[in-house]
């Protein structure tokens, strides 16, 4: 069963048994619901950014595997980075996400610079580059990303704050 | 078992040849989408290859054949019913959820007002949820549940109370979640005797068991041709003639009026007034052969043998995994079908279906569209298998050798 | 002719093999529904045999396919119209009539209110009326009709007085009675001019010349798919991205939804919004499979043929019966399309229709929904004969045969 | 063409280029609308019942040789009959258009009753007769029927009148 451990990487599983930053912010941390409406994944980031840094994060809600541990290892990847810098992550992790469809649509040459810049960009997202088998199972993405889609949503509206 | 022949059913559906995973497919997701046989597929095939047209409005040959097809599948599917008033019925939709929603909007919007109560219960399809929820903001109804017990089933102990200003009692026959055959007919005499209607869904049993609209004294039945072996794209509303022919108009279009001014229309009557457009035609032809192959089988062998293979899967269920796996629905086969909710300790039931998917086992992870049923019992999701009448034991079999697995490796 | 060739064409259609009291069909009632290819109707065999499930909300291989099918015709849909914001702008609907439904009811109800205006016109199928007309009666909008000249065209003569208060035109592309093909880029241009969106009616124009939505410049664009070498069953509503998401749903029920609890629910965004309960999954395979036939076969090379087709029936028909039989309908090719209504004098359409099937040949007879413009033209209803790209100039031969006999029957 | 024959008898023709009973009728006339919204078919039928006969009818509308021939046939028949007489040929014309659906449903059995019933009813029916091919086409058989479902209206309307 090579492909189910593709996707199931045992960090992914441990991640999943012992979520890290599990719990929640109180104001003025910003609190942001993200919702899978085709598979009932919920997950609520709350996220205290502080000078432009992404000073505590904390999650609750619940999925599958996938959505906690993407969640979770997402957290212990952008707590006490600038937001600048967790916006570079997230758009690394998406991009690594989106390799597959690319792969389905372009051309040969194109795949390869994507896969670069893939490679590339797993050297930099360090452990969430288990989540990397995610993109052979095109359903499980959205698992992957949900925690991510909020995560961006919730800056936005720490940044509106500001302004 | 009975004299059905389940083996032959299998033999006679295509996808059936299906591998997946290098496994045989083990298609345990009737509950969703039913196979469909190859009668149905070539009753389709044929319909477009020598009959087609637009229906109605024709004078030449294919043109009636077309209408044949069209209008004899709303006699054939009056007749696989029972239902007391004959073909006229019978309304043709796209789903059961659109069936619903006209029902809601027609008859919904014109008998209901501010203050009436709808209700339905706590297991119901969101095609029953919704649709109310929506003629609440639209029309200041009140939308009521009828609680589900711990024990998986309706709670009507305080049934007097609930039917207060109720006109209308809108249910499942059967729960697309637990199994649950709800008491339809005893439902029907309670509504009736406070004055109300009563609306059922029978998405998930018109395929199951035999259904008899005089005998169950019903008022409204909504259910989907693709749950019954037939095509996607077609549904149906059974109305008792005396209130359809009451209703007004749902979407306005072609086919539906008596007479269109640059000042205004008139509405046909009969089933017609609610079919607005060209109808999915070639999909009554599936519908059709679908029907035939059901009644082939026997409607009460199908129940039967269905459950037959839901206690069997039940009692092993129980026995294999230490309490790992637990069932979310009644334990034994009284008053239930053969839709198998599964909570896995510990295991997602996305993964869980993720899991089973390496072994070509066919399962649905998720609410189901019930969600608030999973806010009930404090779930999330569930991964349901679910039986048609081309199970088979070993199906389960495989199911369980999957379970075993996923159990194991979530560990 | 073009290098297109029709003789293959209708070799690829299974229906034309069909002989009709005696004789090969002639077909002529394109306009009503197109006739089926063979690669459409194999392409929802392979699904149905080889990926049926319910889609979206599995996880197992199947499911899967059955979402790339689903979701595969939004993409290619979207690419067939040239759609600016891609895939999230395809909505699928039961039929065009649905599609209207779903505009009036739900950006209509949402964005107009009362003494807005909605500009149709006379030529108008009953589709594009009867919605609005709908949406007076419970919106108090207004629904005011362009008029159509003698010469069976839109009179925009006094344009700028109609546009007072509208707030959408909505207008077909091509008259399914009359064959005038409207000018839609110019009627965009006043809409937006006058701060109006425009919606399309693009039921008879999209299978017969290329439809690029972003030259159209327009907001709403519906047809179905039954019309266009496709399956019936299926319709599509496409509207541009920054619209569609700001409208609230339409029908309610599974698939449509973000959460639902006892307490009411929300909806889910993009173009599911609007797809409540399981969509027509098999009929999506067959839309991808026609637009892949239609393509293949070159839309513009359609659009030639078919002028070519029209102008040769049109020259015979008024050079062969001394003015008894009189075509409802621009009289040259210019800005019209395949679509022949005839008026015979003395002849009432339906007995043309009735002579005429005992040739073999298929026409229409009737008020093909749309009354109003019947009723402008002081007629009860035409015989209508239209060609599609299997047609052929015998075609016609066999039409006016059939004429002359029913002129001298009735004589 | 045997076929068209049977359906497009010489009378019917004639009766549809030169319908009888053209024209309206004003108060105390009945005046019912009927439509065939499948075809556009519309006739109006204007009827004087007075003590129980009907002594005048009148029709406008338009259709199809079909519909105006069965009209004006029927003008023709029910004019200075009593309502009960009326009542008695609209019965027996509309069991000699359902000849046709009796024949594919029943068996041979009821078939035969059903012919031997509308033989007698032919012969009752006179002119009507001509009629009779209609059943072969059964989408005209609503054309044929429209002027009687319209005139059954009229009657039960007029009758409301008096009580
Ligand atoms: C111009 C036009 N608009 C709308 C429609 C409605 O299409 P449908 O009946 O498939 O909904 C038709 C076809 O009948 C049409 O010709
Ligand atoms: C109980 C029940 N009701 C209604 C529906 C809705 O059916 P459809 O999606 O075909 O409209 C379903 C199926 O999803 C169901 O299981």
């Amino acid at each position: 069963m090579a492909n189910l451990d593709d996707l199931y990487r045992e960090i992914i599983l441990d991640h999943y048994r012992s979520p890290r930053n599990r719990g929640e912010l109180g104001p003025p941390a910003t609190r942001v619901e993200g919702f899978n409406p085709l598979c009932g994944d919920e997950i609520v980031v709350h996220v205290l950014v502080e000078d432009g840094v992404v000073t505590d994060i904390k999650l609750t809600g619940h999925g599958c595997s996938i959505s906690q541990a993407s969640s979770s290892l997402m957290s212990s990847a952008v707590k006490g980075k600038s937001v600048e810098q967790v916006r570079g992550t997230i758009e690394s992790f998406k991009r690594l996400m989106t390799v597959h469809e690319s792969q389905l649509d372009d051309s040969a040459r194109e795949r390869e610079s994507v896969e670069a810049n893939a490679d590339g960009d797993l050297r930099r997202l360090g452990e969430l580059a288990a989540l990397a088998g995610v993109v052979k199972f095109p359903v499980r993405i959205k698992c992957a990303t949900l925690a991510w889609n909020t995560l961006t949503q919730a800056l936005d509206e720490s940044e509106d704050d500001v302004h | 078992m009975t004299s059905f022949d389940p083996v032959r059913v299998r033999a006679d559906i295509p996808l059936m040849h299906r591998v997946i995973n290098d496994r045989p497919i083990t298609y345990l997701d009737s509950g969703a989408s039913s196979l469909t046989p190859r009668s149905v597929i070539e009753a389709m095939d044929r319909y477009y290859q020598h009959h087609h047209a637009n229906v109605h409005r024709g004078v030449y040959q294919t043109a009636n054949e077309a209408t044949s097809v069209y209008e004899g599948a709303r006699e054939r599917t009056a007749r696989f019913l029972n239902a007391p008033g004959g073909s006229q019925e019978i309304v043709f939709t796209k789903n059961a959820t659109e069936a619903f929603n006209l029902l809601a909007r027609s008859w919904g919007a014109a008998s209901l007002s501010a203050g009436d109560v709808v209700l339905v219960s706590e297991m119901e399809h969101h095609a029953n949820i919704v649709p109310w929820f929506q003629l609440r903001d639209s029309h200041g109804i009140e939308v009521r549940f009828i609680p589900v017990g711990d024990d998986f089933r309706l709670d009507v102990t305080r049934i007097e109370e609930l039917m207060r200003g109720v006109k209308l009692v809108s249910v499942t026959a059967m729960s697309n979640v637990l199994g649950t055959i709800n008491p339809i007919r005893e439902l029907a005499e309670v509504a009736h005797a406070h004055g109300a209607l009563i609306a059922v869904d029978g998405a998930q049993s018109v395929a199951h068991s035999s259904t008899d609209l005089v005998a169950l004294d019903v008022d409204f039945l909504a259910f989907s041709a693709h749950k019954m072996l037939g095509p996607t794209g077609l549904g149906v509303l059974w109305a008792r003639e005396d209130i359809l022919s009451t209703m007004p108009p749902f979407l306005g279009g072609g086919g539906m009026i008596k007479d269109v001014s640059v000042d205004g229309y008139s509405a046909a009557t009969g089933p017609s007034r609610f079919e607005a457009g060209t109808p999915p035609i070639a999909e009554t032809a599936g519908l059709t052969a679908a029907i035939t192959y059901l009644e082939g089988l026997g409607m009460d062998n199908i129940a039967a043998y269905e459950k037959e293979l839901t206690g069997d899967a039940l009692t092993r269920l129980a026995l294999e995994f230490n309490g790992r796996v637990r069932v979310i629905g009644p334990s034994d086969t009284q008053g239930r079908g053969g839709v198998i909710s599964l909570d896995v300790e510990g295991v997602h039931p996305h993964d869980v279906a993720q899991v089973l998917d390496q072994f070509g086992v066919c399962v649905r992870p998720g609410h189901h569209c019930a969600k608030p049923l999973m806010k009930r019992f404090g779930l999330a999701a569930t991964a349901r298998a679910s039986f048609g009448p081309y199970s088979l034991v070993s199906d389960t079999d495989v199911l369980l050798e999957a379970l075993a697995h996923a159990v194991t490796m979530f560990g």
